[in-house]
């Protein structure tokens, strides 16, 4: 379980980020984030992540503050961050070097991972060698490859063609039902956040106040995207989403 | 008893230390059970440095550096004269380059010369002075402490004189430039030799072989100077166009400088501010020796 | 290859050409004539008392190159990824990197006596510092967000360090690398002064003493080669470990 | 301010320990002991004739810095961002580079002279080679998709050296200041040993021919005073101009 | 008029990118081109844009080679491509710059243009300092700011969050209409290249080959977006698009 309590946070140079963010993540639901541009969502995540000190609050992960089980986390950085100097499936197979995972093993489960993913024959080239979309499946490759307890996602779909995104929707949510591993998704597609978020938090405008959270009982249904309640939830979040930034 | 005793002895590549040379070459040190091992410098400063520092039991150099280390507590007496101003046989001068060379010492008169300050060239330069009758600023004195760049800057005719070590002056004579002054009639001993204060203990019986050895090596150059022209020219940094023709110095003796002759150092020494007092000369000479 | 060969000789032509003028110019002995030094030079390099002094003088520079970079590259690392380390040792740094490192040589000579020792750690301590300041500059310079990628991973800082520090921060080391090239070849000049007879700084050195410009230049010929071999061969060593840098649109 | 002043204060105190240890351990006169060279020191720093060799070192090594800089810089971001000049150039600086640059020396007197002009020139030659590695090295290194996003803009290529060129590159040339704070003092050393009787290296070469100790270290401490005063500016000239380096996530 | 005839181009270590992409773009028309992730679009506009050179084929606006009018064309690069050694304003102004606007007036103009885009009081900070949408949003005034009178943007939107996305595509059409700048407009989004395209190229998978250009003609037609046209073209375009990735 993700407990995060009255968080807030300011950078060096202006005003308040985050105010008061509050919210539970039980150990089999999900969380799909969504706010204005701005807002601060990246730097939740981050805060979340434990990669950035907030000023007051607390994350917890199981009831241990979030620093003591980083190991345990995954996260898409918004930029990807893939090392530069780490060919494709290295940056793929960093999470489980790092997790003491043999050489052999952990460069054949990075190569499986990015082939489920779409990206053939492109391991041994260089992140900057890469299209924009293939660069951001290479991180959602790193990020799923370590199996974590907790998943921190950062418009991971941003870059990705329309079928392509679709197909990893769906592919994300096999993971969850298969492996039930809660994730916070940072989105800007409304339509994202209903199809992926059993709970749905809507951040007001900067400083990021929660303005509203949304319980979506339809997520993870068969064929929920074909439903009236799909509409319904999509509808509603539309209105407070426009009510509110 | 012959034990055997090494000696690593710091020299400088001048013409002065050419006896040591044959001496090493021909096995008169090895003969006397003495293992000397040269160990040549570029400067007299690393020399210094690196018998300050404890590394040399022996050491080649000029009067006033050795009464600056003995100053500076180095164990060190004087062993004997390694080269004596010898009239015929210059070993420091003034030289002019080949703009002046028709120059008199009174056309000199306001001329730039480099030298440098604190050491044995100053102090020719003093003492020249002195015995022609110059003011001390009869020369526009300029400091130039590298002799390489001081012989070029005279060649290239920056500086209108130097004052300048032996083989130099020929070579600048030999390029065009002239000799107006040389120190080879002023009867000093220039430079010495010296050996830690160990060897001169139980009545200076290896400094009696060092001697020995050193003498018989001056003896054998005297007589059969020209088997070492090749010596010389390797170690003692001869130009190559003067090596064939160089005149193999006269050496002399082992003897020791005079009361007389340390204490005109010294006087020189504390006039220049690098000395407070002139040092005993049991301090400087080998004491309780024969 | 045949390019690379070719625009070393168009450069040497220039240079000799350069050198030729300024003989000419300089008129006296104090420049020989750049022909009659390369023939001297190729002559040299026929006999074994230049390669004596080549070996002596290469042996110096790597032993000294590699023991600076194996000091000074982890050490800059650590000073440059660590605001509290740097603020303990770059007060130490810059105050006595200004030092002429060459008074220091009577606490060598000390130490380490009068052999090679002393000079290879005198090359090295010069060339210690120059490693040490480019390498924490350039650590200093990189980007926060990689240090955020693999402490997102879980990485510890052991993991920093092997895989953003020590990578990122090559490319400065090579830079130094080839800084030092040249450093330690000029040092050489100074070291080779005592207690050795052997080296192209100690040919220099007594040529020079003895005004034997055609020696004198041979002995600068062949620190230019050295330089040049160690040059290029840092700049191979880059090629080989930085492949990542010529990543990129084209 | 008063954090830096203490942490100067407590490096000082651990460099004196250091150097009172090695002192003990040389023992003979080679090492003065530290107390007495700092009080020496403190008591020449009242003096006239300290502060005139400070200056004129001073003088020297900044006109020389000023100068290496002007000249190298622009020319590291030409060899740096075009691989056409860098094919012809970079032989050159490798060739030439480790050439020791004293033997110069009597070329640089018979362009400069005695004066000033010639020591300057000699400190300026042997950092501009510095600078010019650092500067090319970092300019290689800038990622090329800055060079799009100027070109994209429609910028020629005056813009993309003003716009990109000469702002990335900044940091590459503070490494290099940094460094030439050193050498150029450390230069010092070599270029005051002739036509001169001022300034820090003359003080030191003269009081080690003396073997006057407790002045060759007052004048090594002002060396040292003297580097760190230039390297403090370096660092401070950086913070003013590279404001950009600290911007990102904290 | 935007030419490209028979577009070629592959990368050094790999095959082809683009094979025959051939066009033409009117004087006041707009293309959206769509196409799988990693086919060949962001190449595609490099070449376009004269950055990168392609092995065959030539682009040529007005009947000049492109690379004589690059002044002409303003690019929204993937990545963004602002400066991080400048301010948000001055990488605003640095289009200004190069056409030799006064310092005062250019900065003045962008600081208006990001009003315009939502971006206050942030003129001072250095892009590291600002959100991914934000940085977006400063990439996109930077390509508006310049009035050029071409226009090549790749996945101009792809960060910002929904409600700003669909303002600033409203932005896009009222420009146009005012204006009639051409633009090329790579997209991700099929719906936004229904909005913003008078025609639609659609693109194979790598290498990029044209694989069906749909005329759209109630493009810029008020309120489009609630037309039955709309979703007509919508379902064309995704079919085509379904059978084609
Ligand atoms: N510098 C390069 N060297 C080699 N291959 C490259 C290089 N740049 C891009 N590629 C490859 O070329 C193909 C096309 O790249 P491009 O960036 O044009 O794709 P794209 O259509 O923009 O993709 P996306 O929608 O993901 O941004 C990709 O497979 C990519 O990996
Ligand atoms: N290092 C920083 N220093 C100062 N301000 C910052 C810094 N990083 C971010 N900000 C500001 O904090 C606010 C929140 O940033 P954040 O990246 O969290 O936004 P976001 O919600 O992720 O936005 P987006 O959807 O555009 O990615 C923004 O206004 C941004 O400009
Ligand atoms: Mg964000
Ligand atoms: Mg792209």
């Amino acid at each position: 379980m993700l407990r995060a309590g009255d968080l807030c946070k300011r950078y060096p140079d202006g005003n308040a980020v985050l105010e008061n963010v509050s919210f539970e993540l039980a150990a089999d639901e999900t969380l799909a984030v969504v706010g204005p541009s701005g807002c601060g969502k990246t730097t939740l995540l981050y805060v979340l992540a434990g990669l950035t000190q907030c000023d007051c609050g607390t994350v917890t992960l199981d009831g241990a503050p979030i620093a003591e089980s980083r190991r345990d986390v995954s996260i898409i950085l918004q930029d990807y961050g893939l090392l530069p100097w780490k060919s494709v499936v290295e940056n793929v197979a960093l999470g489980l070097k790092v997790r003491g995972v043999a050489r052999g093993e952990r460069l054949v489960r990075a190569a499986e991972q990015l082939q489920e993913l779409g990206i053939y024959g492109r391991e041994g080239d260089y992140p900057a060698n890469l299209s924009g979309g293939e660069q951001q499946r290479v991180a959602i490759a790193r990020a799923f490859v370590t199996e974590p307890r907790l998943m921190l996602l950062d418009e991971p779909f941003s870059s990705l063609d329309a079928l392509t995104r679709e197909k990893l929707q769906g592919t994300m949510l096999e993971v969850w039902k298969r492996k039930r591993v809660p994730y916070v998704l940072v989105t800007h597609s409304l339509e994202e956040a209903v199809f992926l978020g059993r709970r749905i938090l809507v951040l007001s405008g900067r400083p990021a106040r929660p303005v509203a959270c949304f319980d979506n009982p339809g997520f993870g249904s068969e064929g929920y995207r074909d439903t009236e309640s799909y509409y319904a939830m999509l509808r509603e979040l539309r209105r407070a989403v426009e009510a509110a930034w | 008893a012959n034990e055997n005793v090494t000696i690593r002895f710091g020299v400088l590549p001048v013409l002065d230390t050419l006896p040591m040379q044959v001496a090493v070459q021909e096995g008169f040190f090895a003969d006397a059970g003495l293992n000397v091992e040269l160990v040549s410098f570029a400067s007299a400063l690393e020399r210094d440095t690196a018998m300050q520092a404890g590394l040399l039991d022996g050491y080649f150099g000029d009067l006033i550096a050795t009464c600056l280390l003995v100053r500076q507590g180095v164990p060190m007496r004087i062993a004997l004269t390694s080269y004596r101003t010898t009239p015929g046989s210059p070993m420091f001068g003034i030289a002019v380059g080949s703009g002046k060379a028709e120059a008199t010492l009174a056309d000199l008169r306001g001329a730039s010369i480099g030298y440098s300050r604190s050491t044995i060239m100053e102090y020719l330069l003093d003492r020249i002075s002195e015995k022609y009758g110059l003011a001390p600023d009869y020369f526009r004195r300029i400091e130039v402490k590298k002799i390489p760049i001081r012989l070029q800057m005279l060649m290239d005719g920056q500086l209108d004189a130097a004052i300048l070590p032996e083989p130099l002056m020929s070579l600048v004579e030999y390029k065009g430039g002239a000799v107006v002054l040389t120190a080879e009639d002023m009867d000093m001993p220039l430079t010495v030799l010296c050996l830690h204060e160990r060897f001169f203990a139980d009545e200076g019986r290896i400094y009696r072989r060092f001697a020995d050895a050193y003498a018989k090596a001056v003896e054998h150059l005297a007589e059969t100077p020209e088997k070492y022209r090749g010596l010389m020219a390797r170690t003692c940094r001869i130009p190559p166009p003067l090596a064939p023709k160089y005149p193999i110095y006269r050496y002399p003796a082992p003897a020791l400088p005079t009361a007389a002759e340390l204490d005109d150092v010294q006087d020189w020494m504390i006039a220049h501010d690098m000395l407070k007092q002139r040092m005993p000369h049991a301090r400087l000479l080998p004491g309780n020796v024969r | 290859m045949v390019k690379c060969a070719v625009r070393y000789a168009a450069v040497i032509l220039v240079l000799g050409l350069l050198w030729k003028g300024a003989a000419l110019m300089a008129g006296s002995g104090v420049l020989p004539h750049p022909e009659v030094a390369c023939i001297a030079f190729v002559r040299a390099l026929g006999t074994g008392g230049f390669w004596a002094d080549f070996a002596s003088s290469a042996y110096r520079a790597v032993t000294a190159m590699v023991l600076a970079w194996g000091v000074a590259f982890p050490l800059g690392l650590v000073m440059g990824s660590s605001r509290r380390v740097d603020g303990i040792l770059a007060p130490f740094v810059f105050l006595t990197y200004p030092i002429p490192k060459i008074v220091l040589l009577p606490v060598f000579l000390l130490l380490f006596g009068l052999g090679d020792v002393s000079k290879i750690a005198m090359i090295a301590l010069i060339l210690g510092y120059q490693v040490l300041v480019t390498t924490r500059d350039g650590v200093r310079a990189i980007h926060p967000k990689y240090f955020d990628s693999v402490r997102s991973l879980g990485g510890s800082r052991r993991h920093i360090l092997l895989e953003v520090l020590v990578p990122a921060a090559l490319p400065h080391g090579f830079t130094a690398l080839r800084l030092g090239t040249g450093v330690a070849v000029a040092v050489l000049f100074f070291v080779e002064s005592f207690a050795t007879m052997h080296g192209l700084g100690y040919r220099i050195m007594d040529a020079w003493g003895r005004m034997d410009y055609v020696n004198m230049f041979i002995g600068i010929l062949g620190m230019s080669l050295l330089g040049a071999v160690l040059y290029e061969a840092a700049n191979f060593l880059e090629k080989r470990m930085c492949r990542w840098m010529s990543a990129g649109r084209k």
